[in-house]
């Protein structure tokens, strides 16, 4: 099983989710995280000072899929959360060698 | 001096301290309704309007309404309260430039301050509606146009002696003078700007939860108080009777438009919501604001009870319609400053203040009242949401009227005032919920409303 | 028109709404010592409350308390307001069913709008007490019941001419009529409701802190301000030396229970803990309700000093008793309501208000005074505390008084109200924290008490 | 009794509460400019501030203030307000130890009410300036001695028939005797406690937002209600059109501020700034607080634009003179205290108060208005700031002024009370923004100001 | 060694800290996320509009294991967040290439 | 490639942050975390009740690496963020399969 972590933007997390859910990926956790990288932060004021806030809000969706449908995944991901502008994010990709559903004690890609 | 004199003095400034402290009401309402990241800028145009207003109904607002003139339009002492008034002189004793205020046995500063900020509520009954989407400089400019020239001219109409008090209309305290001229110029920017992204997509309204309660109940308190400055003050006279009559045929409302706007949600959408028995309780303000003094508490109660009701299916209504109004202010304003001055029409009592409505169709008086309130509704809705809407568009063609798509959906707090409300609170992202679909029938198709047709639309 | 009239009702009008206006302090108080998750709840009962009180007292209160009756109940006049009435005439001049306060030189509505923000006042005080785990309705069900019938039984003994102002029983404001009445009732549904989820666990109390200061805090400021109404206002005249005698004792007692409350909290706890002043304060100003008109200056810091420390073992002693109060209501209103009646049969001087309490023991008046007072505290205790009990009884058998384990640890916004006080904002998860024992000696053993028998333990 | 006792009172009394209330706009608009972590702090400090105040001025700095005696001092009646006193008796009639004010026709309890508000508005203004690193206890001992000794002894020089009343100084409403003399004690408070950690670094200024705008602005507007009750309740008579004019000239400079400090921000910042039009509308009230009795309403808009593009350079320029004050309190009430004392040498007209100012140098009285003006503004300059300095030195050597550096950047709510303001909310870490390289040239090197020569410096 | 990534109800945190705790896992970090899965959300009203939360808040529980410790941890996991209704949670192990202590750059074990 | 997470002390972020831009690390993400450890917590008191806060403030900064500035990226990391005293943290090193820039789909170190 493979763990794919997608720092996408926030205003795009409904499509995304959207889409996975629609592709039968039922579950998954989200995470409000801050980045930086090529996107630009942008400048705030207060009582006369200008100051640039270098991190930028960004959504973390964590989504363990079983290895046969991680390139699916990944494709929906990158389809409905581009924007085509600098900052649309990046995908990671993880090993996972184990879940376990709390409930039931199921494992494996049973426990998903 | 005249004992008179002072005590009514007295009682007209702290009436109008306490209408004044309704702007800090308004503010916390609105931005309670609001979402955080414009917060910045619901509280600055909250602020900043009774400034405009201070300077554009002293400039030239005052003398358009209570000028002498003709029954349209005042055209003495116009210009910075400067014609000549020997105030507080009344009846015969009267000279002055300003005769059609010249009943209230106070110095013309108190008149003037009293009016100011009844002139200052309208404009910021405006601000709620078209919150979260209009520019900063824009709301500003429309702002002093509506307190130096169109809120005075039917206030003329109405207080200033002109037409429509020579008909024979009754709005004591303002229901139409003040928060329907509020809610038309506020209907016209709404109509003007479209409602917010992502408000309405593909046939369905789409709720965006206000991001503080605390605010907005903290708001609806402070504007009922400021009621009891409102109503009971519009006296302008320290007159024992009246002022205990109006005090509680006033919070009588409140309390009844609290009660069945709960019972009204609860029924209907299955929950007391809060934001609703808020938005009854200023709807019960706004009904009896008209016949506060013409009235029995009997009737204060009933005239609350269907404002509360009215305020529920307004705001429900307004969403099919497709119609954005964040806050409800025309849920509150426009349709209960509707109700409230025809209200007076069929409930007025002469026994309360005698020499003036005479009785309403629900005690033997006949029609004519009702015919009369209906009357000055409907022309000083037409005019100022006539007059609104051209005013609208033509800032819009000048300065333009609504912010870049972009900076909605960042949020105006940034873009128009490049600062957070919160910048420490970690603000959760919006989104992520779906709407239910509702019993009720489905919205109406997009486009067939004038809102709807200047909506921007980012997401499609 | 009579000038003593129009003063009286102008500072009777203007207190009043200061009173009224003490709703939206308690509304920030509780909703600021309150979690997040609990309130939207506990501002809609705040903000209910008074609809229902203005009804409930309107509809059949006011008559219970005033009417002429007997020494127990009012008997005239009971319905809406109804009895017939020529205030403002005063003395022998007098003539209607409200004989009681006929002292006022007041129109009668004003008379009512000034009693009904404290009948208002009585009702709030036990919403902090039951907040974060009643049920919506039966708050507003317990509250009618309590304005309609309790607090105007209580209120006839001893505003309403009844057998306690007949023995010589003396409160010039309220402690015990409003306030001491509002902590029994509070009491009462405290014990029936048990403590909250998660506060007693395992023979430890467990602290659940406010989620905002910053709203306890102005919440606080405005009960302050509110107490300007309700100390100096109840003179219902505008008498300058009494007035400014009332509002400096008053202030006095404020200032001085927030000194000795910070003190006692700084040396006991450690720390100065702000939810302690906070409580001080209130707990100086119920202390010198009942005394203000009757007692010095420097009387009156005394009872403020005394109250402050008094609201910290309280706070802490009902913590050890396992009854849980969120908000200190209980030491705040109880406790001190009580210890201020009696500071009149210590303090009280003759010279302040002549003709009334005469002198106290500490100035040599004798016992007899604090032997009225002890009467009083204990019959309208005994009274209030046992009807309360059964009304809340039966309440919970019939439309059940406690929201389910599950409703209450997702919070009573979501349960009761379908929304949520901060959507947009990241609310921490809660607990992740462990008490520190202290040096205190350990709390008694859980079922010892009534609040604790009834109380539900979803975590055992 | 006498009407004219009986209105004054009234007035008075009403007056002093509105003015009690800015407690509650000083303690939201400075939570609302500091840090989340610092909020439970601020508010303690704004919450106790007003007890102290009232017992200092209660026990010795009445006396000082208002006590017969010299030019310099009051030396009668000074303990406790226990002076002989046959007040409301005025001119002749009047026989007692505080005859310095005995020409306001109204109660000495009423007098001390009034002027105690006063004196808890100075030591509020200090909390603001020093915040977010003050010791609590410090801070508590600072403002007991300058309610007690500092306040006073300048307020005898203006109000207490001192040198200064003597040589023909006239300050209506406090811009001296209330407003910059808290500036000047707050600016030697700052100066001896240096900048807050990270506020200045490598020589730029790190800008450090305030944590909550809806407070501040909710602050400001409570604020502005109170002065309606500091400048008008300052006739200490119920004279209507002294009232009504005040209360108008007052609008008009808090109205002028707002516009011309949102104006200056736009064009110098690029921005809008909400903070500074909060500031804006303060300064201007500051600034017409002294005149606002003496000049035209068309003066005042003039004084209040003024105070407003004060108000934005000010808070600049301290910036760059590394003078960290966390509220803009010193832009706000030191320099337009200043600014506003010796506007009332160039506006005054002696036609709005006759027997008092005569005309000011643009209305043709000539500069010996203005002389005087300035003269007291030095001197009260000198003395309070010299004093305050000394003060600040002494607590420093005797309990600590700072908290440490640790504390400070955990947040004193933990290291002081022990508690955090808004336990359940999420709390964005600071930091991680640049400071953008600004057109306005460089700060001065470190060390070139008192200020950073005592400034902590845990980075380094 | 392993990281152990338990996604958890907020309300079952105390007690899965303190029962790891007993057995000797001193250190582990949590995060507040927001989950979706077969759980369902829940129903809010606002003005009129009804409208369902999808996300649910979860904590997400991170502790990094020696790999003979794996067993017991996760089962001290299970046993206590455990309600046995759905959207109890999910635990997920990932590998763990090595750990340094920031403070005295002890790596693997040691630095636990 | 591999990816770093460390837990460091809030306010040493900054500084953390300008040293990696400062060698070329352009890119990273960071997540509000509370942390348990050999660091003791802080004690709160609430109307007479004291009770310790054993959670604490922390932030987790993840940042993707290729394999070779593994090393260097840590050891920036490790002199930034020590102050020397307990509760510095920990950096873990967690294998990373694959990396995929959404905007532009590249893959590998390219997406970095
Ligand atoms: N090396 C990295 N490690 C972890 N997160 C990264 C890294 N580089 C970028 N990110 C995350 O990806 C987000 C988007 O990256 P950015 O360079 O701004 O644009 P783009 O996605 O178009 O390449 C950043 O805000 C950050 O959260
Ligand atoms: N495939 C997944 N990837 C990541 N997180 C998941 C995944 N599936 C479920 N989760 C997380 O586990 C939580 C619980 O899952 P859910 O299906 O609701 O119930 P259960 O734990 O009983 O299976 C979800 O809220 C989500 O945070
Ligand atoms: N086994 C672990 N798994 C995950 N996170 C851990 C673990 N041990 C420690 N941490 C994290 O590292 C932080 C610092 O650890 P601590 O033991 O307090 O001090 P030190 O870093 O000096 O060893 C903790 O607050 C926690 O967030």
């Amino acid at each position: 099983m493979k763990r794919i972590e997608a720092v996408i933007r926030p205003h795009k997390l409904d499509e995304v989710r959207e889409a996975l859910m629609e592709e039968g990926f039922r579950g998954m956790t989200i995470v409000e995280v801050k980045g930086v990288g090529r996107q630009k932060g942008h400048t705030e004021v207060y009582r006369g000072s200008e100051y640039k806030i270098d991190f930028l809000p960004k959504i973390k969706l964590e989504i363990v899929v079983p290895d046969d449908r991680l390139d699916q995944a990944i494709s929906i991901i990158v389809r409905t959360a581009r924007t085509g502008q600098v900052g649309d994010g990046k995908i990671f990709v993880l090993p996972v060698e184990e879940v376990i559903r709390v409930r039931t004690e199921e494992v494996g890609s049973e426990a998903l | 001096m005249d004992q008179k004199v002072v005590l009514d003095t007295l009682w007209v400034m702290i009436a109008g301290m306490l209408v004044f402290f309704m702007n800090a009401g308004f503010a916390m309402v609105e931005s309670g309704f609001g979402r955080a990241k414009n917060t910045v800028n619901i509280l600055s145009k909250n602020f900043i309007v009774f400034a405009i207003s201070s300077l554009a109904f002293w400039a030239l607002g005052w003398g358009l309404m209570f000028g002498n003139g003709n029954g349209f339009i005042g055209l003495e002492g116009l210009w910075g309260l400067g014609g000549a008034d020997n105030s507080p002189a009344t009846g015969d004793a009267y000279q002055g430039a300003y005769a059609a205020i010249s009943w209230a046995t106070v110095p013309l500063l108190a008149k003037f301050f009293f009016q100011l900020v009844f002139a200052g509520t309208a404009a910021t009954i405006v601000s709620g509606a078209v919150a979260e989407r209009i520019k900063y400089l824009t709301f500003i400019l429309f702002s002093f146009i509506l307190v130096a020239f169109l809120y005075p001219i039917t206030g003329h109409w109405i207080w200033g002696g002109g037409w429509l008090a020579q008909l024979g209309f009754w709005d004591f305290a303002g229901s139409t003078t003040v928060h329907s001229v509020g809610g038309w110029a506020a209907l016209a920017g709404v109509l003007v700007l479209g409602p917010r992204i992502g408000k309405f997509k593909g046939g369905k309204s789409y709720p965006i939860p206000g991001h503080s309660m605390p605010l907005a109940t903290l708001g609806a308190f402070i504007l009922w108080l400021g009621w009891f400055g409102f109503n009971p003050g519009s006296t302008m006279a320290a007159d024992p009777s009246a002022v205990a009559h109006i005090a509680l045929t006033t919070n009588s409302a409140a309390a009844a438009g609290i009660l069945s706007s709960t019972i009204a949600a609860w029924l209907i959408i299955g929950k007391p919501d809060l934001s609703m028995t808020i938005n009854g309780c200023l709807g019960g303000l706004v009904a009896i604001t008209a016949g506060c003094a013409y009235v029995s508490v009997g009737s204060s109660i009933i005239i609350g009870l269907i404002a509360g009701v009215l305020v529920v299916f307004a705001v429900l209504g307004f969403d099919r319609l497709r119609i954005d109004d964040p806050v409800g202010a025309l849920s509150v304003h426009l349709v209960n400053g509707v109700f409230g001055t025809l209200a007076v029409g069929l409930f007025a009592q002469s026994q309360f203040t005698p020499n003036t409505t005479g009785d309403g169709l629900f005690f033997g008086g006949g029609g004519g009242l009702l015919m009369n309130q209906i009357i000055g509704v409907a022309t000083v809705g037409l005019f100022t949401f006539g007059a609104s809407l051209g005013v609208w568009f033509a800032l819009k063609a000048m300065v333009g009227i609504r912010v870049s798509p972009e900076e909605e959906l960042e949020g105006l707090d940034i873009g128009e005032h490049g600062m957070s409300a919160y910048p420490e609170f970690a603000i959760a992202a919006e989104h992520s919920y779906e709407v239910v679909e509702s019993q009720r029938p489905s919205a109406p198709k997009p486009g067939s409303l004038p809102g709807s047709q200047v909506a921007v639309d980012v997401e499609g």
